[in-house]
């Protein structure tokens, strides 16, 4: 564990989901012929945690490894080393109850809105799958009329179908789709990344929201720096497959240590800096 | 590259192996007792017995396999149990027959479809474009017997230029064995025209909507060139994997072609076999245009991995 | 101003069928200048592009007049257009990889500009492709000479790409969205260079994206473009500073930047509401009217773009003083 | 599709740097493709004849007339004229239709069922399973259909039976290539990533995602089999080696026509046309539904 990790002061309460000591490996196709299959570490020794109703980012350029931190954290992908625990209990390690707790406690948002939906459901069919899939035993009717407000849409959108909304109104659907089980961790890969610049700080707004409002964990997974800082307290950054670098955005941005945490911040252009001629510097 | 080659290698000999099973496991277990077949419904039983030993059928199934196998290996495809000829030098009569019917057919058939495609291509959405997209339909629609015997209708009795039917071997005189070969690879050419040319127009189109084509012509092609030279380059590599498809409809309209102008080619060996009932030739020779497809597929990837540059690492 | 004019777009319409993408717009280029060309999706701001280039998709047309060294591009034949293409004026893509052929070395592919337009021998033209690669920093240019697209990096592809585009010192280079597809720490290193390289070759930039900040630091005039139409347009110090059009404003405010937070979460960021309508529903007269606050009866009338060092085509436009948040 | 579905996908089409722009909905895009409208009134009407091929025909096409050989088209009671036993041609074509559809319809529908089958499974199993799948593909892709049949027939004899039969076989890996391919488009999508994020398992995702998803691929697929197993069955029987009598088959009929008065004659010339008939229907037809249903491909078929 590096230092830095433990500046969550919150010694006492237990991280609502938590990546101890994770490695991930994936074997690559041979490149000669009688040559050994190589193996790529995409995750060494990551940790990382969110602690309950806490906001965090992780940020990291393409090939960090943060795509693959997402996998594991969602519990798509089991590490090959480490342990990725929910609520204190490892989830490869889970019982089908426990398991299906999992599956129901953490709900992801997905980059892109267009192909985030069936496009041969109604909105309202694919709102209720995870109801379904998970067999929650609540009023499907209800559950849906109250997450559509909490994600600002009206009860029209239920009959349509995904073609005929604009891609921020088909994000706040995929975020209401992600509230229907009432999940207690949002995971969020990218969420504004492919909508319209108009458009993103409706979405980041609303994801504002919900955490502050329904008291959710959010893990917000993004390369652009601006997006995670605005939105989360705390924020990891990864490269080559570590986590290089956690504390808060202001701390991190204004005073970066790690050299992948400078290039970040390097590579930000603000329109400012533009206008005073020194953004390419 | 060296993988690359290793691997495509590999999945034709499995592929070699793989198919001479099925093709055993087929005619031995759909078939019944293959003595029986051969001689027919009325034969007595013991003259099936006396077959049965005679051909080595009475031994266990593996044993037959690896007999055969090992024969086809050293270029020995059986007996036919009527004439007693060996089948392997029934097959290289045939030859001279089949090969350069159906390479000349390939070869007209390309000789056609690109510039047509090409050029269909180009002509989307409008009248020409609309047209030549009928009539490439229209020829896919054309059974290749039918259009043989349209040409020989035409070109043979109406005209009398060409022969419509029957052979003239090589030895004999080259020019009539050109001319008895000159419908049926017309025929077999065109029908394969009509459906490769539809290849080349869907390839040529999706590589001209490619970014890159844009970048060309951004940075000073002209249209034409673009099409020239961008265009039909990089098409041909999806055209080349949909020649190695064709290669197996090739052996089949071969087969009937053959038929219809009464060549006595490699085809009309199997049809006559088959109904004469000559099971282990006609296993053996089917292997040997299983193996033909194959040996094109074979060529097919490696080409396309010399092609383009990507496959080499890729696959 | 004395300075020459390379490129005059007057009355731009692109359409296909009877849906109109870009609507009627006009602008200038000098020898030189450095215009963005901002907007968001459906804007109609790649079209605009593609439609001076000559190489929109079949099924497009345009009317209205291209204005560039004395001809109509609108007018002439596809072989004197290819003449120009290239050469004159050029064109660098949003994504490399799929802009670069996939079949052939990208040195091959950058020294055919370059016989394509100028008399040199092969060896001639090699020798100026290897100097192209060292100015746009590539590493072991004699090697990558030799190397295909899938070989090479994003940054690496989209420098080939830029070496392609100057290597005729055309008057007017068009770059839509240059970086978008590249990863963020390489974007300002690709921005870096072909800034260096537009500046050496004293060509103008008309830079497409919608990416403020890009259009910040790469230009001095910038017009931002909403429904097909020029909505503002203006030093980018002026426009960006005190806009006066309310998307111009919105665009500004919505974007979370590291400067214009407070990087505790605390702040919401102002949005503008609802989307980008699609085409065939953009609204009659000012296409911004069914997002704006400030929108009247009056807006369904179309407005002319108005004002003098900077313009904006609105009905009620904010007044040149009120600050924009952060900038 | 409504209109403003059209408008989600002009925008979007438009972000992407100019691409076609759908200009109408399904019914303006139905009636204004003429490759459907065509098919269509073709592929009904081939129906139709094989229909009526069931309760009615001018004469019983397996009836010899020795009396009446060889009768021009437009005798008496023989519209299209007799072949050389003195049977109805007429009667033979709309019989041969009837057979057409049974074996080319009957084999396609084999295929795409097993095709989807083992497509969805080369699609979601283990890589190693489906790696085996498609090598296996790969395999039967290179037994000629033809020869294949021509084994059939040599070993369980020919008949309507081992011609649907072979034709399946020779069907069945094409339609699993084109299964898999089209239902790993599906399986990348998001919504699929999502369903297994919430627990769906892998069967309920391919029968309620994946399968409605891919449902315009297979009715365009079966369509062009359908018209590709009128082509091959044809030629089967016109080997000898298909349909035989009591059965009728336009590939029979060229053939015994052929045996009997040579290739010169009508007799040749009706059964041909038949078949393009048939094909180019389908084909047509299929095309038209592609365009239709699956505007992806819009660009290339149009």
């Amino acid at each position: 564990m590096t230092a830095r990790t433990a500046d969550t002061a919150a010694t006492d309460a237990v991280p609502i989901i938590a990546a101890r000591g994770v490695c991930q490996e994936y074997k690559l196709a041979r490149k000669s012929l009688f040559g050994q299959r190589e193996r790529l570490a995409a995750l060494q020794d990551v940790d990382f945690h969110a602690m309950p109703g806490e906001a965090v980012g992780l940020v990291g350029e393409s090939g960090s490894g943060k795509s693959t931190l997402t996998r594991v954290l969602v519990g798509r992908e089991r590490p090959t080393a480490g342990v990725m625990e929910y609520e204190g209990r490892d989830v490869w390690s889970l019982d089908g109850a426990g398991r299906r707790q999992f599956r129901r406690s953490v709900q992801v948002v997905l980059q892109n809105p267009r192909s985030s939906l069936d496009p041969r459901m109604t909105v309202g069919v694919s709102l209720v799958q995870p109801l379904r899939a998970l067999h929650i035993d609540v009023d499907p009717k209800a559950r849906v009329r109250e997450v559509l407000e909490q994600v600002g849409l009206g009860v029209d959108v239920l009959s349509k179908y995904p073609h005929e909304f604009s891609g921020g109104q088909l994000q706040r659907i995929a975020i209401a789709r992600a509230l229907m089980p009432h999940p207690k961790v949002v995971i969020a890969d990218e969420p504004v990344s492919a909508l319209d610049v108009s458009i993103q700080a409706q979405v980041l707004n609303l994801l504002k929201d919900l955490v502050a409002e329904l008291g959710l964990t959010l893990v917000l997974i993004a390369h652009d720096l601006s997006v995670v800082a605005y939105t989360t307290s705390r924020v990891a950054v990864m490269s080559a497959g570590r986590i290089v670098e956690t504390g808060r955005p202001a701390d991190l941005f204004r005073h970066p240590t790690a050299e992948a945490t400078q290039a970040l911040v390097d590579s930000v252009l603000t329109v400012e800096k533009g206008l005073e001629g020194s953004a390419l510097l | 590259m060296l993988v690359f080659l290793a691997r495509r290698l590999a999945f034709f000999v499995m592929a070699l192996i793989t198919s001479s099973i099925l093709i055993f496991a087929l005619i031995r277990l759909a078939g019944g007792n293959v003595a029986s077949v051969m001689l027919g419904k009325a034969a007595k039983p013991e003259a099936i017995a006396a077959l049965s030993k005679e051909l080595g059928l009475d031994r266990p199934l593996p044993v037959q396999y690896f007999d055969w196998a090992w024969g086809m290996l050293r270029g020995d495809l059986g007996i036919s149990f009527r004439t007693r000829e060996p089948a392997t030098s029934l097959l290289l009569e045939r030859l001279p027959v089949s090969v350069p019917l159906a390479l000349a057919g390939m070869i007209l058939a390309l000789l056609i479809a690109v510039p047509v495609g090409t050029y269909a291509a180009t002509k989307v959405g409008t009248p020409i474009g609309a047209f030549v997209a009928f009539t490439s339909q229209v020829g896919i629609a054309i059974p290749v017997f039918w259009a043989g015997v349209l040409l020989s209708l035409f070109f043979g009795v109406r005209l009398g230029w060409l022969p419509t039917g029957g052979w003239v071997p090589w030895s004999a005189s080259p020019i009539d064995s050109i001319r008895s070969l000159a419908l049926p690879v017309i025929a077999l050419g065109l029908v394969m025209a009509a459906t490769l040319s539809r290849y080349t127009r869907t390839a040529v189109l999706d590589v001209m909507n490619e970014d890159y084509v844009r970048t060309a012509r951004a940075s000073g092609m002209t249209k034409r060139g673009a099409l020239l030279r961008v265009g039909v380059r990089n098409a041909s590599l999806p055209l080349v994997t949909v020649v190695g498809l064709l290669a197996a409809e090739l052996i089949g309209g071969t087969v009937i072609i053959e038929q219809v102008f009464s060549l006595p080619g490699l085809a009309r060996m199997v049809l006559d076999q088959v109904q004469a009932r000559e099971v282990i030739v006609v296993q053996s020779t089917v292997m040997i245009m299983v193996a033909f497809v194959l040996v094109v597929n074979l060529i097919v990837d490696i080409l396309y991995g010399v092609l383009d540059p990507r496959v080499r690492v890729s696959r | 101003m004395t300075t020459q004019t390379v490129l005059d777009v007057r009355g731009l319409v692109v359409r296909r069928d009877d849906l109109k993408a870009v609507r009627n717009v006009d602008f200038q280029i000098r020898a030189g200048q450095r215009v963005g060309l901002v907007g968001e999706s459906g804007a109609g701001k790649s079209l605009t592009a593609l439609a001076v280039m000559g190489l929109l998709q079949p099924g497009w047309t345009t009317e209205g007049q291209v204005l560039h060294d004395n001809v109509d591009l609108t007018t002439i034949s596809d072989r004197e257009f290819s003449n120009r293409r290239g050469r004159t004026v050029s064109m660098v893509f949003q994504d490399p990889l799929s802009a670069l052929n996939p079949t052939k070395r990208v040195g091959a592919q950058v020294s055919w500009v370059i016989r394509r337009h100028t008399k040199v021998t092969r060896d001639e033209a090699r020798a100026r492709v290897l100097d192209l690669f060292k100015q746009m920093h590539l590493p072991r240019p004699e090697q990558l000479l030799r190397a295909y697209p899938h070989e090479l990096s994003g940054g690496q592809r989209q420098r080939v790409m830029i070496a392609m585009a100057i290597a005729c010192y055309p008057q007017l280079i068009i770059a839509d969205e240059p970086t978008t597809a590249l990863d963020v720490t390489v974007q300002k290193q690709v921005l870096r260079l072909l800034d260096g390289a537009v500046k050496d070759r004293g060509s103008a930039l008309l830079m497409i994206t919608h990416d403020l900040p890009v259009i910040a630091a790469m230009c001095d005039y910038v017009m931002v473009m909403y429904g097909g139409r020029l909505v503002e347009q203006g030093p980018v110090g002026e426009v960006f500073r005190s806009p006066r059009h309310p998307y111009t404003k919105g665009l500004l405010e919505s974007q979370p930047t590291l400067d214009n937070i407070e990087l505790e979460g605390t702040t919401r960021l102002p949005s503008i509401r609802g989307s980008v309508p699609p085409l065939h529903a953009m609204p009659t007269g000012c296409p911004f009217r069914t997002r704006c606050d400030r929108a009247t009866a009056q807006c369904e009338i179309v407005p002319e773009l108005e004002g003098d060092t900077s313009q904006a085509a609105c009905w009620h436009p904010l007044d040149a003083h009120s600050p924009v948040v952060g900038a | 599709m409504s209109s403003a579905a059209e408008g989600a996908m002009t925008s979007h089409e438009l972000a992407s740097g100019g691409g076609p722009v759908p200009t109408g909905g399904v019914g303006r895009r139905v009636l204004g493709n003429a490759s459907l409208v065509v098919g269509v009134v073709m592929t009904v009407a081939l129906v139709a004849v094989a229909a009526l091929s069931l309760v009615w025909t001018p004469a019983d096409p397996n009836l010899a007339a020795p009396a009446d050989r060889l009768l021009p088209a437009g005798s008496h009671g023989h519209l299209l004229g007799t072949d050389a036993l003195g049977r109805d041609i007429a009667s033979a074509l709309m019989v041969g239709a009837r057979t057409s559809i049974t074996v080319a319809a009957g084999a396609a529908l084999l295929g795409v069922v097993l095709g989807t089958i083992s497509g969805l499974t080369a699609a979601a199993a283990r890589p190693v399973v489906s790696e085996s799948i498609m090598r296996g593909v790969d395999i039967l892709l290179a037994m000629p259909g033809i020869v294949f049949a021509l084994v059939l027939a040599a070993t369980v004899g020919a008949g309507v039976g081992s011609t649907i039969f072979a034709l399946t076989v020779f069907f069945v890996p094409s339609f699993t290539r084109v299964v898999r391919a089209a239902a790993l488009r599906v399986l990348a999508e998001d919504y699929v990533t999502a369903a297994e994020l919430y627990g769906r398992r892998k069967v309920f995702i391919l029968a309620r995602h994946v399968l409605p998803n891919i449902f315009s691929v297979l009715i365009v697929q079966f369509t062009l089999y359908f018209a590709a197993g009128i082509l091959t069955e044809a030629g089967l029987s016109y080997l000898g080696v298909g349909v035989n009598r009591p059965a009728v088959s336009w590939g029979m009929l060229l053939k015994e026509a052929q045996d009997t008065v040579g290739v010169s004659g009508p007799l040749a010339i009706w059964p041909g046309l038949a078949i393009v008939f048939a094909v180019l229907g389908l084909n047509m037809l299929g095309d038209g539904l592609r365009d239709v249903l699956d505007p992806r491909l819009r660009k290339r078929s149009s």
